[in-house]
């Protein structure tokens, strides 16, 4: 029946030089009719400017509560091949580094169940395969899982962590990421596969304060690599950098947030004590400036997109952190907020909106933690402070 | 009964051996042309990795394609970025030529590096979401067609991140973007009363709403809507599916300016509202696409070298924003949720 | 009874070399018997660590709904002289300018009807007058009324404006800060003897933005004086400045916030478009530069203290208003602002708190301004805006 | 009857013939020493102003005192400043000196100009205020002895304007202090539930509340107080006598600090918590003292010429300024108020 539609709206984001979705969608369509009726349905919205996507219903595979959402067409009758058309979030590798191997296998078993229809990557960072049937989920979980594959998370529950590239490729590198990341993911199988708290909690971990995931951003739970020394300074390379002509004053120790450089001609020398470690200096002479020698992490808490309280940023929860295997002392941390998380929050209160609501204070005594002032840009404005029990006179 | 609880595949089997070999053990980095990374490790060994934009909407058989080239130049290691960037990993310098060539020919764009345009992230719009406010792959195809160039060269200030949210949601987050496309609803959820008792749970509907806008309604066992407090968001939607809240007359993007993500020199910052509404106008978003242009001349224009989008506004001042772009300063621009005491102008320190 | 108490607590407080209150009131107390209880229930308060005064009750003047605050102790056995110890805010004149006749005169009716003791002058900028009886009130200010004096601001009403000195003697005066803050106390003085809002309300006037009087952090209304126009430069005091060693570059070029001056070692040349009138660098060589020509007045609008939902800044309402007598654009811009608050405030609710609870989208729209950028620091960061009925296609 | 509504006397009357006919036409003002002030207006004319620090707290002999010296050395004209300072009008220079040496004999401070500790605002205390949690005028005489040189010089790296309000209704706005003296209580008020429904109503009591601690009691027909939530503002205890909060045992002051309210260099600044809590110990308060002394030699030791408190701490960090002040971060320094997380330190970028 929709064999004879035509997409004279969408054909025209068929043009230009940047690559066509539709270009590839169609192609993919010759031989996957449910993607003729995703392209014919998405030219009904650009004609009609609306979404015809029907609210999701509770699918899923045996053992878990996420990883798999539903979706439905809200014209079944139309595009049959769409009626049902369910995602499946696969956790993707640290790193989402691939062999080609693997990805074939994936794929293949996309294409005996799914729409052949994908997302490199999902937002939180998962292989994201969109559109099969309810029927088809579980042999294609089956499947997956065979081949060494696992659903990521979705619903009230720890989402898929996601790390930055890191040591693998990075001279920033200052922890472990993708390690540290493959090793939460493991430790946390149960919490990442069933939902059971108010909402989602998610962990991202970058090598450095360049923070390519936008962990602070982005994560309720954010790692991000520091070290505790000084910088290293290859003068000699500094110097290369002067005779090729590079503005070392404007672009660099003129642009420093805490001026903790200065260069005469000769010499870029650091008042370690004022660097914030930002990775400016870092960044832009590679050659020459590299991370100092004490590494670890700096731990955030409390990021979260717009809904409900409007964004937050996270915020320093830990200034230093070691982190090295196994991850004990993280791994404490986050039982313990997830713990208190669970106790206190409402449905659908992120971590950082409960912290809003009940205070750092509450928190931080809850879950064991000393107040430094490095959580805070500054001190509190207002005089409402509160006294325990233990701090007033009787 | 399959295994459950594996987890992902651990990372190090996907590792080209350059990396296992040098893994920690980097030295620097250099951009050697748009697109092009070489790292460089302690050992002497170098790797290139050459960035490819992709759709993120992507066909099996587009994947199967860049498997192909990464079996043919890179002994068959690839990765993502978290841009929705593919990138090809050379071990062998002599391959970086003809992957390059090869790219070309295919038509697939090599950029994305140092002050460039980066990809733009995106969510799923009409192709696969109940509560998009707009289409995303969409307008995102329009705009990158349009600016192309920034794409694929490194001539802008300083990196350039824009990305997309379909709806307030932000499955993808966008909140803290040099440019942020955001779809918007501007019209009341239409509450279909006989269905919410069925279907939602009311106390849940009720908390559900950032500005407290939902009453219940006792007598028909359903809720009630203010109509001065509900800002759209479509979060009652999202809890109760007999609240739908899409107008194809009223539905459309914000452009929000300035975020950034990174600790660099200044730490992150919050994307802040520049256009408060473009209408839908699909296939190719024309407002859309000329108003982005706009922004990113005059920031082009007017920024240091170095200086990302919101510092170059920290810089100036947002009065001067205003002004440069020709953009209206509306209501809508004063913040009056939770937080907006703080960002008033509590100072006579501005520019007239 | 009192005669015998001694005050060795309070008589610490005669030695060291700032003025002592104590040995100014040991002097008032030999001849004000109730100057002496207020010492002797000091002390004991010195003793216990604990006030002795109570919740004022209901006192005033005919006509009047507030000025006078009354004060009883809550130990009248033993303190009888200041059972009750009222206070009279006496509405101090522009700028606290005084003739010695004029203050001996308001000094001679307090003597006949009051205590003596002063307050030179309370946080708002009243004359405070500390201590009469219930039965003194209407005769003292019979008599202040006599000879030209009338009360101050309490309650729920506008409180007595203030200024700073001005143009009486300030060369950065860019509005006549006493004659608007005159113009204006005698233009509202119903509105600031019968409190009738939600709550109190403060006007402070200062020349320009060295805000001598506070006003962003003091006052609901806030009028700040200002220039349109570019600042003078005189290059010849410039030089005279650089000429006896003053560190133009740094102490001055390099403190502008918005980085709008330069100088070449000869001249000090000043980008206008960039200046931010912060009058820093007129601050700083008052001889070499001055306020432009082209003056008038920043209005402000929300400040106040801690309670209730913590303290607020004043923000820019109207970026440039010109003052020039009979000032009605400022009056109408308060009457607007008064109706809209006295509308929608709650109880003990400041403008700022009520604007921060519907929003300055709502109030501006009300009182008929339009939004400019000058009024935020920055525009929203989240997504939750509004739109007015007329603004949607139906 | 009187007359009312007669508003305050006009102005014009109280101005010296030096100003009157120079109003407006003021050129520049210098400062000739500490504490006297020149200003030169354009027709040439002069005025020196001699500015002496009282205790706010003045007895009429006092101010006759004032007086006298007004009509000897001013043609009988003084103004006071916002500070409680009382300031000498001098046209005729050659009463200048013996203006000053009069004033020195008479033991009256001359200064509070330029880089010097201005002279100290507050509020009445337990002198005659009924919900005063510590005394005002006597703190701020301990305080100004020991400081009292910083008033009559100016070898301060910049002002210094130090405020005392002695509840949280703060009478005397402090908010804005390079340092503010805060008078806190620590516990709960006591709520005397016969009372309440005499003297209270109660809907504006539980309103009175920020934290919204307060809520009725109806078995009583009174109110009860959530310990979780009540931060002892004493706001309820304005708004109802029966619910009485002072504490001598607890009652204390907080010391905050790095506000400002001019907008030179920096727009006006909050004074943010330094030091929650110290014990109300009349009549010197010596912790009270030294912990302000400690602050004052701290900025004064490390600030830059020009640098006002709050920009000084701006310029390094606030981590910094607890480490150098040796004052210990607690629980109570983090906001948990409405505007509190736009105060959290949302980077990577702090120091050690």
């Amino acid at each position: 029946m929709s064999e004879d539609k035509k997409t004279p709206l969408l054909d025209e984001l068929e043009k230009g030089p940047w690559p066509s979705f539709v270009t590839d969608m169609k192609k993919l369509a010759e031989k996957k009719p449910a993607v003729k009726d995703v392209l014919d349905q998405l030219e009904l919205s650009y004609a009609e400017k609306k979404g015809h996507w029907k609210h999701g219903g509770i699918v899923g595979v045996t053992g878990y509560g996420g990883g798999v959402i539903g979706r439905y067409s809200d014209k079944p009758e139309e595009f049959p091949n769409v009626a049902e058309f369910h995602t499946m979030r696969i956790n993707q590798p640290s790193g989402w580094f691939y062999t080609t191997d693997a990805l074939r296998d994936i794929l293949k078993t996309w294409d005996k169940f799914g729409s052949g229809l994908t997302n490199m990557h999902g937002a939180t960072g998962d292989i994201i395969l969109l559109g099969t049937t309810t029927q088809n989920l579980q042999p294609a979980f089956n499947e997956f899982s065979e081949k060494g594959w696992d659903l990521g998370g979705s619903g009230s529950d720890l989402r898929s962590p996601s790390c930055c590239v890191g040591p693998a490729r990075c001279e920033n590198a200052c922890i472990d990421t993708l390690d540290i990341c493959y090793n939460l993911t493991q430790e946390f199988q149960d919490e990442l596969h069933r939902p059971m708290w108010p909402y989602k909690f998610k962990i991202k971990v970058s090598g450095c304060a360049n923070d390519c995931v936008a962990s602070v951003a982005r994560a309720d739970f954010s790692i991000v690599g520091t070290w505790r020394d000084t910088l290293n300074i290859d003068q000699a390379e500094v110097r290369a950098y002067a005779n090729n002509g590079y503005d070392i004053k404007g672009m660099v120790v003129e642009k420093c947030p805490s001026n903790a450089l200065e260069w005469d001609g000769k010499t870029l020398s650091i008042k370690s004590e004022e660097c914030v470690r930002c990775m400016h200096c870092i960044n832009k002479m590679p050659k020459a400036l590299s991370v100092g020698q004490e590494k670890g992490a700096t731990i955030l808490i409390g990021g979260k997109a717009t809904i409900l309280k409007s964004a937050f940023l996270s915020w320093v929860l830990v200034p230093f952190m070691k982190m090295e295997p196994p991850y004990d002392e993280v791994k404490d941390l986050l039982r313990k907020i997830w713990e208190w998380w669970d106790e206190n929050g409402k449905m659908r209160e992120r971590v950082g909106e409960l912290i809003y609501r009940k205070g750092m204070r509450v928190f931080l005594r809850d879950i064991g933690l000393d107040p430094v002032p490095q959580m805070v840009a500054a001190p509190r404005a207002n005089p409402y402070f509160f006294w325990w029990p233990e701090e007033i006179n009787k | 009964m399959p295994k459950t609880d594996l987890g992902p595949p651990n990372y190090e089997q996907f590792l080209p051996p350059v990396i296992k070999e040098n893994y920690g053990s980097w030295k620097y980095h250099e951009i050697v042309k748009p697109g092009v990374l070489k790292h460089v490790a302690k050992s002497g060994d170098v790797l290139y990795s050459v960035r490819v934009g992709s759709a993120r909407l992507l066909s099996m058989d587009k994947i199967l394609e860049y498997c192909d080239i990464a079996d043919k130049y890179c002994g068959g290691y690839l990765r993502f970025t978290s841009r929705h960037n593919v990138e090809f990993l050379v071990s062998d310098e002599k391959n970086v030529e003809p992957l390059l060539n090869e790219l070309k020919e295919k038509g697939l764009p090599v950029g994305g590096t140092g002050n460039s345009l980066k990809n733009i992230i995106h969510t799923q719009g009409w192709v696969h979401c109940h509560s998009a406010a707009t289409d995303a792959s969409g307008i995102v195809k329009a705009v990158m067609d349009e600016i192309y160039d920034y794409y694929t060269s490194m001539t802008l200030p300083a990196p350039l991140k824009i990305s997309l949210a379909c709806c307030l949601n932000m499955c993808g987050a966008v909140h803290c973007s040099d440019i942020a496309i955001l779809g918007i609803h501007r019209t009341l959820p239409k509450i279909n009363h006989e269905m919410v008792q069925k279907q939602c749970e009311i106390p849940t509907l009720i908390a559900s709403c950032p500005t407290g806008a939902i009453k219940p309604n006792p007598k028909l066992k359903s809720v009630e809507v203010n109509p001065e407090k509900c800002m759209y968001c479509g979060n009652c939607f999202t809890m109760c599916p007999s609240m739908p809240i899409a107008d194809p007359d009223n539905d459309g993007v914000a452009l929000l300016v300035g975020g950034k993500v990174s600790n660099a020199r200044t730490g992150p910052m919050f994307s802040r509202l520049a256009v408060p509404y473009l209408p839908n106008n699909p296939p190719r978003w024309p407002e859309v696409v000329d108003a982005i242009k706009n922004l990113i001349d005059v920031w082009a224009a007017n920024a240091r070298p170095g200086e990302r989008y919101g510092e170059w506004i920290d810089r100036i001042g947002w009065e001067s924003f205003f002004k440069l772009t020709g953009l209206p300063f509306t209501d809508k621009h004063i913040d009056d949720f939770i937080f907006s005491v703080p960002s008033f102008r509590s100072t006579t320190n501005f520019k007239w």
